[in-house]
């Protein structure tokens, strides 16, 4: 995915591209699906993890996870929750209409690294959103991974992103799904109550630690109870890897904002693995 | 791209304080036409003839609520808008008028003010009846505040124009300083001056520092406002701690008021 | 002894927001009008107690965004007064540029965009930019150049804080006064030909009565804005230290704003007093047009307010030139720091829309009292006593325009921008 | 590296030959303080200031300007314009961070906007004296060796130029006449003198700088910074005044006919009160103490693990406008004095 395409496109140079689909996975949160216009633009050669920029003039621009794998080219696929006023104006567009995207930025996972292993990914609401890639790229891939175990925590029921999916992934044995909420308002949730945390139980007895890697993604307080977990089933320090979600201008280290103690969030991360961020005091 | 849906209706409504904003509005000659224009703009008495409006899109207010009257009105305009924008100082603080809720206070003034053998005066059901200054949000919900006294364009426009293009304005507090080392000022209280830049919420391109005179804090309390410190810097600098309060208090409204009693 | 207890109120701030007129009928005939001001109390004089003189001219400013200026000017004067501030001609000079800019800013604001309407039957000036575009056009660039002039002395064109007790923060340069300079003359030509277009006009007449006036009289006998006198039509004449018995503030039931009668009769202050009183004094081009367009019926009707406000407009534009070579022709003056600490002082100016008189006793630099009395103020009884002519004629004739004609009588006077559109109500009983 | 020799009687038509180059700035002292300004004639100049408020980051990272703009029919980039920018009067600590800005801006990624303006300016450095501010000794700026295209030391009688870029060398030979190649030996004892007499004036330093990054680490939850947490102001003067201070926001702005508009770009502080905060409204430095310990421990620390070097260049703005005196000096000497308090290892 090269966004700069002719003489004269620079760092923050966009490409135009056509809403295919959307939908709307919960009450906020909404599926897009793009298409370049320009066509030697292949939508490929990114990682899971990494990130997009999209821009709106007049609106801005914002920061989204590509929640699409590498394996599927000819389109790109973003999951948005609204939360202000970019968010709020993309939600307004409709199919067929342009948005301007640049990217891909930052560091992903490196799913080639972590082929004959197993995994553990941990997600936590909208963490599910760049996972996603991860677990399409699994799917894509299933032969390069051993074991797969997808722990999914949200607020509520109606919170849970991807919920069909995951489940008929499941049952095709792609993955090993736990789903859990954190209060079951409906009466009818079928599966685990309480903080994703709660969820370990289900696996820890098949967890074999070093030839685990986890990877984990949700909102910053969940970050510091799941390490906690992974760090009692001895998973390497090196081998937890997560993303990290910093305010972000630019994308390409000149903004200054998501610098966490001397590293760049937008340049290094947003994936990390917890060795190489233990000992910043404001990780979460 | 992005393109808004449709023109929305606006209004501009008034209560106490010196139309100032409103004034600012009719001031900003180049983009005057385009203001008319670009909303439709259908209440605006100080600049054209009386309309009836059963519903706008968004209702600039300005001013403070002093008499019940204003109040039922205020709570009109709430029903009557989907967003509400607070307008100037007097409408998103209070203003210079906002001196606390005491209501003994309160009455001495109207004595001093109007009082005629002893006794404040009744005042007919055409003017209502008065109560101490406040801003608006004291009584209703307030979508979105842009002080200023009066607003300056340069802080008005960007947010306006987001609000009529069905956009939300991203909210981003920093105080005057940052508008005054944009220009290249020297600091005022470097030099044993009295100045409000660090505790003020900027917006006004810090004109007043940059025409060599200390900011008065007529944009009222910056968000990250360390009052504490900022007092002890004048104290420093030779004001006692009550002409620091006093200035403070000036444009600060209830919530410098808060803060200054630590109760923020 | 006369009671101490009536103290005059911030009468502008409630004017400018809020009023509206009353109208009653008994019996098919005209009882009483009332021009409401239901702008709650903002009560300026008793929150400026106790504050610095200093924090002082900030705070009365505010009372009105369109007389800024002339409340900042009037309240520097009156301190200046009390405290023995003697400051050099430069400074005198810029604030009367200062005070030129706020004329033509107001009266071209007043004129163009809250009058002219009426005689077009348009709902605004914006209303009229597709059937009068140029003079739509022309009345935003010249309302621009008096906000602009405002701004560079003022610092912002509203409520700026450059202008000090003792001088100004940043004097302008010469260059940015030059720019100033030529373009008055081409504004000049402008107003010049929009007076000529104004006088075609058709005058109401349905309004017309006798009453009095009154304006600061200039000491140096020229035309001006300030002066240590009150000049009243009656003849007489009186220190501007004895305001209040020109102006026997009282307040009123259906008004925030007080009110004032002169020998227990409403009077008129404003361009239409200063015309009448002193506008033989006028010179050049602004000279040439009242001696053609002043009448006897100037006063007895305030409708010819518009064209007072046009031809003051027109002299700021012929003034401004040559003071400004007179400005900078002087060296820069520092502001004037050293003055006494305790005194009372009581200054006139003549704000846009009439006299404003500030008056302050002071101890060790803080404000102890302080009085202000706005122009609006003092015409309000007039404006109900017009209106109640008028309303009279109106009725009898059943003149279906009735509300618009009253609304224009308000108007005229320039009470404030915002209650100048107030909506008339017709309440019959 | 070639250098000259000018005759100070030379340099006002110096001045006149390099404004015919583009639009000329330099030091100008107004309102009590320096600042880089327009040069219409040489009297403009000042050349004896420490510091300008602003430095010349202002040519490079202006506080705010546009970057893209748009309207009915599409979007297209907003460049400057081709004409260069000449700046005179730079000093070696300015100098030092513009090289770092240009370490950030032009490095693997390069910003354009950046690009464009760096390409346009043309920097002549000029020598000082410090003040009791200066710690460019410290952070050992205090000479500098590229990063110009001419550098002017002021000697008594003379000017040495030197030359530090192929556009400063052919300014240099086109202005042939104003310079001689000869320099003499009592020229080289000038230099020297006036070195020795610099090098003398300095009156505030950084203790023992060098380790100052370790100490920031061990001190890092130090009760040392809830003490300036407690002062700062959250004012931001000290980031737009620091030459190597860039971060931005980026705001998109709708023009008032709410048709078109522009994106802009605005200097930021990481002091300031919504710095990091993201989405949900989570903020992961919610306090003034962390923001300022971003502030130092970024420059002071970070920086040095990631270039091999601080990215305080000692130019004392920092000491000069903080209004509540927060800077690299009393925080380090606040760091530094909680070690000796504790560990007694300083002397
Ligand atoms: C690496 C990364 C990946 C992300 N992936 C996704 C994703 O896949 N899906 C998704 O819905 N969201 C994602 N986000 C968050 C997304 O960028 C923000 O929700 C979005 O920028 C908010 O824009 P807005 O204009 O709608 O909100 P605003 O109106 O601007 O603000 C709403 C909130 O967002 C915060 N915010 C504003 N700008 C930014 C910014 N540049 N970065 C972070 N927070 C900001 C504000 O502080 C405020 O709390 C990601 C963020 C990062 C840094
Ligand atoms: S500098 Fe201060 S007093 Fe002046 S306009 Fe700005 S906020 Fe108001
Ligand atoms: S930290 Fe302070 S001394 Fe260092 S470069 Fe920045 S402003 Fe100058
Ligand atoms: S450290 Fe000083 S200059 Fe920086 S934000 Fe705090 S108070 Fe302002």
């Amino acid at each position: 995915m090269t966004i700069t395409t002719k003489e004269g496109d620079h760092a923050y140079t966009t490409q135009p591209a056509k809403i295919l689909a959307m939908k709307d996975l919960t009450e906020d949160t909404r599926y897009f699906k793009f298409k370049f216009l320009d066509e030697s633009i292949v939508e490929e050669d990114y990682k899971p993890g990494q990130f997009a920029i999209m821009s709106l003039p007049g609106v801005g621009e914002a920061v989204f996870s590509i929640s699409s794998p590498p394996t599927r080219t000819d389109f790109i696929e973003f999951g948005v929750r609204k939360v202000g006023s970019f968010t709020e104006a993309l939600f307004n567009l409709k199919v067929g209409d342009i948005v301007n995207l640049r990217g891909p930025y930052g560091d992903g996972f490196d799913m080639e690294s972590l082929g004959g292993k197993d995994l553990i990914i941990v997600s936590g609401g909208l963490g599910a959103i760049p996972l996603r890639s991860v677990l399409l790229y699994v799917e894509d891939r299933r032969e390069e991974f051993n074991q797969v175990f997808f722990l999914n925590g949200a607020r509520s029921p109606a919170d849970m992103l991807y919920r069909d999916d995951i489940i008929a992934m499941a049952q095709r044995g792609i993955i090993e799904s736990h789903l859990s909420v954190d209060k079951d308002d409906t009466g009818e949730w079928p599966y685990n109550e309480g903080v994703v945390t709660t969820l370990f139980p289900k696996i820890v007895d098949r967890v074999v630690s070093e030839k685990t890697t986890a990877i984990i993604c949700g909102p910053p307080i969940m970050y510091k109870y799941v390490i906690q977990e992974l760090l009692k089933l001895k998973i390497p320090k090196d081998q937890i890897l997560m993303t990290l979600e910093r305010r972000m201008k630019c994308g390409q280290g000149h903004c200054g904002h998501c610098a966490i103690g001397g590293r760049y969030t937008c340049l290094e991360g947003p994936v990390f693995t917890y060795y190489d961020v233990q000992h910043i005091k404001e990780l979460i | 791209m992005w393109k808004r849906e449709k023109k929305p209706v606006v209004g501009v409504f008034g209560f106490s304080g010196c139309a100032g904003d409103q004034l600012a509005i009719l001031h900003m000659e180049d983009e005057l036409v385009d203001f008319f224009t670009s909303a439709d703009i259908k209440f605006f008495h100080m600049a054209q003839s009386h309309q009836e409006v059963e519903h706008v899109d968004i209702a600039l207010v300005e001013g403070s609520i002093n008499t019940d009257k204003q109040l039922a009105e205020l709570k009109e305009i709430r029903k009557k808008a989907d967003i509400v924008v607070a307008l100037g100082t007097c409408a998103t603080h209070g203003g210079i008028q906002y001196l606390g809720d005491n209501e003994k206070e309160f009455e001495e003034r109207m004595l001093l003010v109007y009082g005629k053998d002893g006794k404040i005066p009744e005042f007919s059901e055409l003017v209502g009846n008065p109560i101490p200054a406040k801003p608006i949000h004291k009584f209703i919900e307030v979508d979105f505040s842009i002080p200023g006294c009066p607003i300056a364009k340069e802080n008005f426009i960007p947010i306006y124009t987001k609000l009529i293009s069905g956009l939300k304005p991203s909210k981003y507090p920093y105080p005057v300083c940052i508008e005054c080392k944009f220009q290249g000022n020297d600091c005022f209280l470097l030099h044993g001056e009295y100045c409000l830049g660090p505790v003020t919420a900027g917006g006004c391109d810090a004109c007043c520092p940059t025409f060599g005179v200390p900011c008065v804090g007529c944009f009222g309390a910056y968000e990250g406002a360390n009052f504490e410190s900022m007092i002890e810097k004048l104290i420093e600098i030779g004001l006692t701690e009550e002409d620091a309060k006093r200035k403070l208090m000036m444009f600060g409204g209830e919530a410098t008021e808060l803060a200054l009693k630590g109760e923020k | 002894m006369m009671s101490e207890k009536i103290i005059s109120v911030d009468v502008l701030a409630r004017v400018e927001g809020d009023g509206g007129i009353q109208v009653y009928t008994k019996d098919g005939k005209v009882d009483k009008v009332l021009v409401d001001i239901f702008e709650g109390p903002r009560m300026i004089e008793a929150l400026v107690r106790g504050k610095t003189i200093h924090e002082n001219i900030s705070l009365v400013a505010r009372i009105c965004a369109i007389c800024t200026v002339s409340h900042r000017n009037a309240s520097i004067s009156a301190i200046e007064k009390a405290l023995k501030v003697k400051v050099p001609e430069k400074t005198q000079l810029l604030r009367h540029l200062w005070h030129y800019a706020e004329y033509i800013e107001s009266h071209v604001l007043h004129v163009y965009y809250l009058a002219l309407p009426d005689f077009f039957k348009q709902a605004s000036a914006i209303a009229m930019l597709p059937t009068h575009t140029d003079t739509v056009v022309e009345a935003v660039v010249m309302k621009k150049y008096g906000t602009e002039l405002m701004k560079l002395l003022h610092g912002r064109k509203i409520h700026g804080e450059n202008a000090l007790i003792g001088g100004f923060g940043r004097v302008p340069t010469d260059e940015e006064l030059d720019y100033f300079a030529e373009k008055a003359v081409e504004f000049k030509e402008k107003i010049s030909a929009f007076i000529e277009v104004w006088g075609t006009l058709p005058i109401p007449d349905y309004c017309e009565r006798e009453t009095q006036f009154m304006c600061c009289n200039p000491a140096n006998g020229k035309f001006g804005f300030e002066g240590e006198t009150i000049l009243i039509s009656t003849g007489e004449e009186y220190p501007v230290e004895d305001y209040k018995k020109l102006t026997n503030e009282r307040v009123v039931e259906h008004s925030y704003a007080k009110r004032s009668k002169y020998n227990d009769k409403p009077f008129t202050v404003g361009a239409l007093a200063r015309l009448i009183l002193i506008g033989d004094r006028l010179t050049g081009e602004a000279k040439e047009k009242f001696d053609k367009y002043y009448n006897d019926k100037w006063k007895v009707n305030p409708i010819y307010n518009n064209m007072a406000q046009l031809i003051e407009a027109l002299w700021c534009f012929e003034q401004i030139p040559g003071l400004i070579d007179q400005i900078k022709a002087l060296p820069d003056s520092e502001i004037v720091t050293n003055y006494e600490m305790d005194g009372k002082g009581t200054a006139a100016v003549e704000a846009p829309r009439g006299t404003l008189y500030h008056s302050y006793e002071i101890k060790d630099h803080k404000i102890v009292h302080a009085d202000i009395i706005t122009p609006t103020a003092q015409f309000l009884d007039d404006v109900e006593e017009f209106i109640k002519t008028a309303a009279e004629k109106l009725l009898a004739e059943d003149n279906p325009d009735t509300e618009l004609q009253l609304e224009m009588i308000a108007r005229a006077y320039d009470p404030c921008i915002s209650c100048s559109c107030h909506m008339v109500k017709l309440v019959k009983q | 590296m070639k250098t000259y020799k000018m005759s100070k009687d030379r340099f006002p038509e110096f001045i006149e030959l390099i404004k015919t180059k583009g639009q000329l700035f330099g030091p100008v002292k107004g309102n009590g303080h320096y600042s880089f300004e327009k040069i219409e004639k040489f009297e403009d100049l000042d050349f004896d200031y420490q510091r300008t408020v602003i430095g010349p980051k202002k040519f490079l990272t202006p506080s705010r300007y546009p970057t893209l703009r748009y309207d009915k029919t599409g979007q297209s980039d907003v460049f400057v314009s081709d004409e260069p920018q000449i700046v005179i009067g730079v000093h070696p600590c300015d100098i030092h961070g513009i090289n770092i800005l240009d370490r950030l801006f032009l490095g693997n990624i390069k910003d354009p906007y950046y690009e464009k303006r760096r390409n346009n300016l043309i920097i002549i450095g000029h020598s000082c004296f410090p003040d009791e501010n200066c710690i460019c000794k410290s952070t050992g700026t205090d000479m500098v060796e590229d990063g110009f295209d001419l550098f002017f030391t002021e000697l008594e009688k003379h000017y040495l130029v030197w030359v530090g870029s192929d556009k400063g060398l052919s300014i240099a030979i086109e202005a042939e006449n104003l310079l001689s190649e000869e320099i003499s030996e009592e020229d080289i004892q000038d230099y020297v003198r006036w070195q020795q007499k610099r090098s003398g004036m300095f009156k505030s330093e950084i203790p023992s700088f060098k380790y100052l990054a370790d100490i920031i680490h061990l001190n890092y939850d130090s009760k040392v910074w809830d003490q300036f947490g407690e002062k700062c102001l959250s004012c931001g003067t000290c980031s737009l005044v620091c030459p190597t201070c860039n971060c931005f926001n980026v705001e998109d702005r709708i023009n008032m006919n709410a048709e078109d508009g522009y994106r802009e770009r605005i200097l930021d502080s990481c002091t300031l009160p919504y710095y990091s905060m993201v989405a949900g409204n989570h903020d992961f430095r919610p306090d003034r103490t962390a923001r300022l310990k971003l502030y130092y421990t970024h420059k002071l620390k970070e920086y040095i693990g990631k270039w091999g070097q601080p990215s305080c260049v000692g130019c004392g703005r920092c000491v000069t406008f903080c209004p509540v005196d927060i800077n690299v000096i009393t925080v380090s000497e606040a760091l530094f004095g909680e070690v000796c308090e504790n560990q007694e290892v300083c002397d």
